[in-house]
């Protein structure tokens, strides 16, 4: 806690609140529940932001998919389902290790919320390399958005309907939305990795697990948006 | 719990009272949404025209579903914030909506307007999508509308 | 009543009406003008009186605000009437304009950087003017070959963008000869102010006369050499917004979009496709496909191609010849 | 009784905690703050000379209309000179005005809590809006854009470097100068959703707050709601700039009108970013200088929300000609009514609020009636627009101008120097020379209306905006509007100079200057670094002027008309004070 805060800790006691409670209660609220509600309710908002950040690229897919149906359908094949069905599930494991993460905190299980939160983070890089690969793969056989797409027909997958010239404009899409979600999860990792070592610290409680319920959150969102890309990129 | 005097009459003990389900449970939703998934992959294999989409839709709205309600504990929160969800839902179908109620629906009054082919004649209007050649790539572009690739025409 | 005349065409507030799409506009402009003023004055009256009646005097106390449900409900509900009308006026008149009718002549306008193009159904295209016959209905198909311009008579009331991959249309038919103009409405650039074109509207035989002449030189014989035809041509094509009054290559002193294209002809040209000789068919190829070879320096700017009858190209050298 | 239990007028010069919150001295003090009151200060000062610079450029503009042809500088300075104007005035000004600067110092006070409910996020949202605003200047340095605030495709997105058609200036700096800026908007959107929801006093009911507060309340469910998407849009503009994505390009396959769409989407409820807050800081004032109750507060709280909400609804209105279906056109026409239904509850109930009031025209509520007039105008013109037909001449001309600058300028920068005048006491300490004020005042108004009324009428006789140069019959409509911005500019200035010469050496401020009945004027001035020196508890609302004492009225309060009412000095105190117990 920074000095000025426990400054105002010196302030209270003028306010007659007496002691004002344990040093992980910021100055400015007055409970520990008035502080664990403004998280979950900021991070809600913040939540809500991050749908409507995406939503604008729904919305760009809704409108080509429904303009070019065929050019999707031809360029979708060229993703790889194996691929993108194993980052699923490995997205839905982590957020299950996630939502256990906050159990066991809330429960005080100092070790458990840790090897949790480690068991989301492989898991996470996990995901990021299987997208390494695929945009490997992509940026060789020149898959690229609008402008960068040449197709070399000997790296395409073989059998699959033939590329329409404007199929450029679905991996304009695929690149932003998966880009979008892989930075996503890189800042994912970042958090998690934050809320690992103060756990590490002991600074969680069963009073107090605020920062991994709101981390928690912030993952299952990353899986939630994951759950919609998968069947509209790689299956339909 | 440190508990103090409460400041104000308004709360009740001032301590956080969350919801803890039970692994079990947790292990169960999650094994409902591995089926979901290998549901959704399966379905892609059989052609079901243009219920594709809807079902696909729906399988991937019921798996959101379980982590917003469960893993998000959405189910045991404040109500408010169920709330913000929802209403965050809305307006991200009222972005959808309007957008599509436009780019449907262009030339319906008269055929030649808002439209991307002329249907008369069915030329592709200048300006439009050029195919890009390997060239275009290092900062070359053929300015001429008229080699224009033909983008398939969706009206 | 005389306090409430309609606002007129060709008023302080409107430019005169030409075509049978202005007068319903007209109308609704009129019927939304007068509703606003009338609220504003009667919303300024009440602030003014309030302020000078309740103004803070020693010993009056305000008088605590109670609840006013009858009067909430009142203005809530008043303007939600107002509104359906104003909504209606608009979107009647909006309707009315928006479909061609059968058997229109078709117009195809075409915007570039920072011209206005007319393609005549005798495929005659006609630039930086525009020539109707009164009284004859058009449909004026729009499209653009670089980024978004809007095509808007006043006179017309009428306006419609005119997006790069898309065809749109407006439709009139002029109801009184004389001159108007052409802007361009939507920012396009540097010269987006320069993209004007005139608009003639001709009686029926004035009309025939022009469409005789059309795609050819119109004036004197003087006025048609070549050359002197070439200038009026290269001006009309709007090529001064890029390359300056007798392609000086400046405008105002500082240098233009394009290059400076006085005294260019019999020499050599550095461009992208190396050096070339700047002879007739260099002249003719850069107007036609002006991106084949690209004056060094010049590589990022998009200079829009040009269709013109052989006849006009030749006169537009000719011209490009005699500067020096 | 006393309603409102703080510790009226304990000016402790001794005590630590209580004092001043502009105690601390030293540059360091300020740039780590966590204090809402220091960083609201610092927007202030960040968008004040923001607004200084998107003023000079549109000085610019004007004066280089003066005249037909050039004035000044050739098109493509003069495109840039607009251009930067938008995006200065639009992003680094207008948006964080009153939220974030204004916002940030009075919320948590009106809600007397210690501070919003995330002090570091509030600070972080502030090192955003410098580091976008860092963005802004680097383009600015690099040529500045000539693209329209709106960045409409493919004119922005088509870069000539890659063989395009569009702008060749500095696009992508300045895009994502904006992408930037508007996480420090959301940053300040959860913040105050979270504090109003979270941290309000003890009795202060949401049927309590002040109408500033419910304004801001809307305003943050607006950012956070809309300027995600503008995020997402100029990132994929970007791109599509940078890599040729083909979703906004028409060249790569992609559709210019989409992008209108996706930009709108943001920027009409954006309209309501700027506008709400100004109708909030106005509602307070009028009820502090007519010392009543608003009439109509849970209309005037409803019409709040009700415009953040159609705020989303309607902004096709901004493509009627673009190449939108008919029968997208119909709908947000007839949607785009709906918004005059809570503007017009709003403009009716703060007239009647004046009625049977006990009005002072002290400068901040000349800034308030001002807002209600121009606000007037600017609305009713909203509604030419809003008429299909009407549209279809009038858009895209110099009189679509005026009526965004009626409410842009006439309805928010009028509520924002309004509250700066109205809260200026409180959170400097300091009175400001009265005389000085009423001066600019008078020539912001008159320079304003000389400015924009020509620029309707030109509008309306078919004049289009972003005009380098113009046709001769509009010659002397520009330049009326540039003589008038001469004098707007000229009362800005004046106003500068008073605000300067009233830090440099004004008066010390009482407590209540105004003899306000809300929260914040019963704090210590300027008040103590968490917010009140004992925490608050409400007992009656915040406009209940029957129900205030006569301390939290009068202590402290020097009106010229009630001389000798302050703190039982003069007998006649006895009478009013009963009188104001009602």
């Amino acid at each position: 806690m920074s000095s000025e805060a426990t400054a105002a800790a010196d302030a209270h006691d003028d306010h007659g609140h007496g002691h004002h409670g344990p040093k992980w209660l910021a100055h400015h609220f007055d409970t520990p529940a008035q502080q664990f509600d403004a998280a979950k309710l900021g991070m809600w908002v913040f939540l809500a932001q991050e749908l409507l950040f995406f939503s604008g690229l729904f919305v760009a897919y809704g409108v080509y998919r429904s303009w070019y149906p065929e050019m999707f359908f031809a360029a979708s094949h060229q993703l790889d389902k194996i691929m993108g069905g194993a980052n699923t599930v490995v997205l839905l494991f982590s957020s299950f290790t996630a939502a256990m993460a906050v159990r066991s905190a809330q429960l005080g299980k100092q070790k458990a919320t840790g090897n949790f939160i480690l068991i989301t983070i492989v898991c996470a890089c996990f995901f990021l390399v299987v997208k390494y690969l695929e945009y490997t793969h992509k940026i060789h056989a020149g898959l690229l958005p609008g402008r960068y797409f040449h197709p070399h027909a000997e790296h395409l997958v073989a059998g699959a309907p033939a590329l329409p010239a404007n199929a450029g404009s679905f991996f304009g899409i695929y690149f932003m939305m998966t880009g979008i979600h892989g930075i996503h999860v890189i800042i994912g990792i970042g958090v998690l990795i934050w809320v690992w070592i103060r756990n590490n610290r002991g600074e969680f409680s069963k009073e107090y697990f605020t920062p991994v319920d709101i981390v928690a959150l912030y993952w299952h969102l990353v899986d939630l948006v994951w759950i919609y890309l998968f069947p509209l990129l790689y299956l339909v | 719990m440190a508990t103090q005097t409460p400041a104000h009459p308004h709360k009740d003990d001032g301590a956080v009272h969350a919801h803890i389900s039970s692994t079990a449970f947790y292990v169960g939703v999650f094994l409902a949404l591995i089926a979901l998934t290998i549901l959704t992959v399966g379905q892609s294999y059989v052609d079901l025209g243009r219920m594709n989409l809807i079902v696909v839709i729906l399988i991937a709205t019921t798996k959101a579903s379980l982590v917003v309600t469960f893993f998000m504990h959405l189910r045991y929160d404040n109500k408010f914030n169920a709330l913000i969800f929802v209403s965050c839902l809305f307006f991200i179908g009222v972005f959808f909506a309007y957008t599509l109620n436009d780019t449907e629906r262009r030339g319906e009054l008269d055929a030649d307007q808002n439209v991307k082919v002329l249907p008369k004649t069915g030329e592709d209007a200048p300006g439009g999508f050029v195919q890009p050649t390997p060239a275009a790539a290092g900062g070359e572009h053929g300015a001429t509308p008229a080699s224009s690739g033909a983008a398939p025409a969706a009206h | 009543m005389l306090l409430f005349q309609p606002v007129e065409s060709d008023s302080f507030q409107l430019p005169p009406s030409m075509a049978d799409t202005a007068p319903p506009i007209d109308k609704a402009y009129d019927f939304i003008f007068w509703f606003s003023v009338v609220f504003t004055v009667a919303v300024t009256a009440a602030l003014l009186y309030f302020v000078a009646k309740y103004k803070r005097k020693p010993g009056v106390k305000p008088e605590p605000t109670g609840h006013f449900m009858k009067l909430e409900l009142f203005w809530t509900i008043t303007p939600t009437i107002f509104i359906f009308f104003l909504f209606h006026a608009g979107f009647t008149g909006y309707i009315r304009n928006a479909t061609a009718a059968e058997g229109a002549t078709e117009i195809r306008v075409r915007g570039k950087k920072w011209s206005w193009e007319f393609e005549y159904p005798t495929g005659d295209r006609e630039p930086g003017e525009l020539t109707l016959e009164l009284g004859r209905p058009y449909k004026m198909i729009l499209s653009s070959e670089d980024v978004i311009h809007s095509f808007f008579i006043p006179e017309f009331r009428m306006k419609r963008d005119a997006v790069p991959g898309q065809y749109s249309f407006i439709q009139f038919t002029p109801t009184k000869a004389g001159d108007a103009h052409v802007f361009c409405a939507e920012y396009c650039g540097t010269s987006h102010s320069g993209m004007i074109a005139t608009v003639k509207i001709l009686p029926p035989a004035e009309y025939k006369e022009w469409e005789k002449k059309l795609g050819g030189c119109s004036g004197t014989p003087e006025e048609c050499e070549p050359a002197k035809w070439g200038e009026r041509l290269f001006v009309k094509n709007g090529c001064t917004t890029c390359h300056g009054a007798g392609g000086s290559g400046e405008i105002s002193g500082s240098k233009t979009v394009g290059p400076k294209l006085a005294g260019v002809f019999g020499h050599e040209v550095q461009t992208t496709a190396g050096v070339v000789q700047a002879d007739e068919n260099y002249l003719r190829e850069s107007i036609l496909r002006p991106n084949a070879k690209i004056v060094a320096g010049y590589a990022t700017v998009q200079m829009p191609p040009f269709v013109m009858k052989d006849a006009q190209l030749d006169a537009v050298i000719a011209y490009l010849k005699s500067l020096k | 009784m006393a309603a409102i239990t703080t510790t009226p007028g304990a000016h402790h010069d001794d005590a630590d905690p209580n004092a001043s919150f502009l105690e601390k001295k030293g540059l360091m003090s300020w740039l780590v703050t966590l204090d809402h009151k220091r960083i609201g200060i610092m927007y202030l000062i960040s968008v004040t000379i923001a607004f200084l610079l998107g003023g000079i450029f549109a000085l610019l503009v004007r004066a280089e209309l003066f005249t037909r042809g050039q004035t000044l500088f050739d098109a493509d300075t003069y495109n840039k000179m607009f251009s930067l104007h938008g995006v200065v005035m639009v992003f680094l000004f207008i948006i964080p005005s009153i939220p974030a600067g204004l916002g940030n110092i009075m919320l948590p006070v009106q809600l007397g809590t210690k501070d919003v409910a995330f002090p570091r996020l509030n600070l972080l949202s502030l090192y955003i809006y410098w580091f976008g605003a860092v963005f802004g200047l680097y383009s600015m340095i690099n040529g500045g854009v000539d693209t329209g605030w709106t960045f409409y495709t493919p004119y922005a997105s088509s870069d000539p470097a890659h063989g395009g058609v569009g702008s060749a200036t500095s696009v992508i700096p300045m895009t994502l100068a904006a992408f930037i800026m508007g996480f420090s908007s959301i940053l300040t959107g959860v913040n105050f959703i979270a504090t109003v929801h979270k941290m309000r006093a003890p009795g202060l009911t949401w049927r309590r707050l002040t109408l500033f507060t419910w304004a801001l309340y809307a305003t943050s469910i607006i950012q956070i709601l809309a300027t995600p998407v503008l995020a997402i849009t100029l990132l994929l503009l970007t791109m599509e700039r940078f890599l040729g994505l083909g979703i906004f390009d028409p060249r790569l396959g992609g559709d210019p009108v989409l992008y209108q769409h996706f930009f709108w989407f943001y920027s009409h409820p954006a309209v309501y970013i700027m506008i709400v807050p100004g109708m909030g800081v106005v509602s307070d004032i009028l009820a502090t200088f007519s010392r009543r109750e608003p009439v109509g507060y849970m209309a005037i709280a409803a019409s709040s929300l009700g415009l953040a909400l159609l705020g989303f609804l309607v902004w096709g209105h901004h493509l009627f000609v673009a190449g939108m279906s008919e029968w997208a056109t119909m709908v947000f026409s007839a949607l785009t009514f709906l918004v005059a239904i809570p503007s017009g509850v709003k403009v009716f109930n703060w007239v009647a609020t004046l009625y049977k009031g006990s009005i002072s025209l002290q400068s901040p509520m000349l800034w308030a009636l001002s807002f209600v007039f121009l606000f007037t105008i600017g609305g009713l013109t909203g509604l030419f627009l809003g008429m299909l037909a009407v549209d279809v001449h009038l858009h895209d001309t110099y009189f679509v101008v005026a009526h965004f600058h009626y409410v842009m300028v006439g309805g928010t920068v009028m509520g924002f120097v309004g509250g700066l005048h109205y809260w200026w006491p409180k959170f400097t300490g300091k009175m400001y020379e009265e005389g000085l004020a009423r001066i600019g005042w008078f020539l912001v108004f008159i320079g304003f209306n000389v400015t924009f009324i020509a620029q309707f009428i030109m509008g309306s006789r078919g004049m289009p905006r972003r005009y380098y140069d113009y046709l001769p019959q509009y010659e002397i409509f520009h330049q009326v509007s540039t003589i008038g911005s001469w004098i707007l500019g000229l009362g800005f200035l004046v106003l500068l100079v008073m605000f300067i010469r009233s830090l440099m050496n004004g008066k010390p401020a009482p407590r209540n200057p105004w003899g306000s009945a809300a929260l914040e004027w019963l704090t210590p001035t300027p008040p103590p670094t968490f917010n009140f020196v004992k925490d608050p508890v409400l007992t009656r609302g915040q406009y209940d002027y029957q129900l205030a004492t006569d301390d939290e009225l009068y202590e402290g309060f020097d009106d010229p008309l009630f001389p000798g009412l302050r703190g039982g000095k003069a007998p006649a105190k006895k009478a009013a004070a009963e009188g104001d117990h009602g």
